[in-house]
């Protein structure tokens, strides 16, 4: 097992009430595996739904990569700037 | 907190009030016949709602590198000369800059095309947030494609 | 110089630098989501050949009366906030600007397509004329569609 | 007859070598006479050919355009500013 903490922003941080969350995971897991455990341990953040992103050392990850090796995993809400 | 891997390519996030003019004379460039900026602002109405302030809230280092691999693949794809992009973070007054884009190119062709592109791209994919603050008092979120910050998952 | 109908149009001549940030502080509108900027300057090198500097002259009533055109018909196609446009006149050196275009808009796909418009019509219509002084020594007024300035009528 | 002011910029004022010239046309005359007679006056704007235009009162004017009236005239060859 791993455990990864996953980094929260905007409406997400407020849901779940935290800035990060740690959700452990088989070796592995890829972000598909991370997005289904994720919901599952923090129901609140259900609100943001399946539009969001994940963020794999700081790019965006597909639903297939492997998380083994990664250094910062983000949740990613669509965003707003601009 | 700045990024600058190549001196013509220049990428910021600040605090402080956008200084335009520190921007565009960041992309002055004797091979250029075409300045381009593109100041983002604060609007007071959004349909009928009255705004009374922003927050930007960004995941900076991420931020920092989205940004640099737009510009970067803006200047693979046009022939730029200098390229300058800075976003706001924290509390931003009505009528204040949020965003300031900057470029040179040869072409004012380009200069246009190259502009709108990366003003698009970073309100699709740079990880910064705002929230409206109303003058109601409330104050909220905002994330394009998710229809409330109350309701519930689909 | 300077011709100002309308407070959210202002077209003007000067025979000074471009001031750019006096410019985009005069499109400010609180109304406005989208302020662009266009700069227009001096190239060194167009083609293999090296501009020394540029000598702008124009026809200047006219040129004003027609830049007024061009910003109301741009005002009267999208929905802008305020308008600016200034041309320099006289000697311009190398890198310096001659013409800077600036508007505010709700919205920035309006804004873009306004400020290209306007740049390209003004290149078209507005009755100015640039005289380059090459570096080897020999100077020429641009007429485009003309071949030369010493061939003779066709 | 009536004698109508022609104003010159650029090369056209360095081909005339004048800033202005004075053409003598009918009351009835348009934009259309106005450039084959100022061309005859004037050989040397042959160097602008026929890619010139006319302003009439600080506007385009169409060959068509009687200039009976007509405060101010130019002659407008092709323009190069931005």
């Amino acid at each position: 097992m791993q455990h990864i903490p996953v980094q929260l922003f905007a409406l997400a941080r407020d849901l779940a009430g935290a800035e990060q969350v740690t959700v452990a995971l088989p070796e592995e897991a890829t972000v598909a595996d991370l997005r289904v455990r994720l919901f599952d341990q923090v129901p609140a953040l259900g609100a943001v739904g399946d539009k969001v992103r994940f963020a794999v050392d700081q790019q965006y990850a597909s639903d297939e990569m492997p998380l083994s090796g990664a250094r910062e995993v983000a949740l990613i809400p669509p965003v707003s700037g601009g | 907190m700045e990024h600058s891997t190549e001196e013509t390519i220049r990428v910021s996030l600040t605090e402080n009030a956008i200084d335009t003019e520190a921007i565009l004379a960041s992309v002055a460039s004797p091979r250029a016949g075409a300045v381009l900026l593109f100041v983002g602002t604060t609007r007071e109405v959004t349909g009928d709602r009255v705004t009374e302030s922003l927050d930007y809230s960004g995941y900076q280092e991420m931020a920092l590198e989205e940004m640099q691999r737009l510009a970067d693949r803006a200047a693979a794809r046009w022939p730029l000369s200098r390229v300058a992009m800075e976003h706001r973070l924290g509390h931003v007054a009505i009528g204040e800059a949020s965003v300031a884009i900057a470029l040179s190119a040869p072409h004012r062709k380009e200069a246009f095309e190259a502009g709108e592109w990366l003003i698009d791209q970073l309100k699709e994919s740079v990880p910064i947030w705002k929230r409206e603050n109303w003058a109601d008092g409330t104050c909220e979120w905002v994330h394009p494609g998710l229809s409330s910050s109350t309701e519930t998952s689909h």
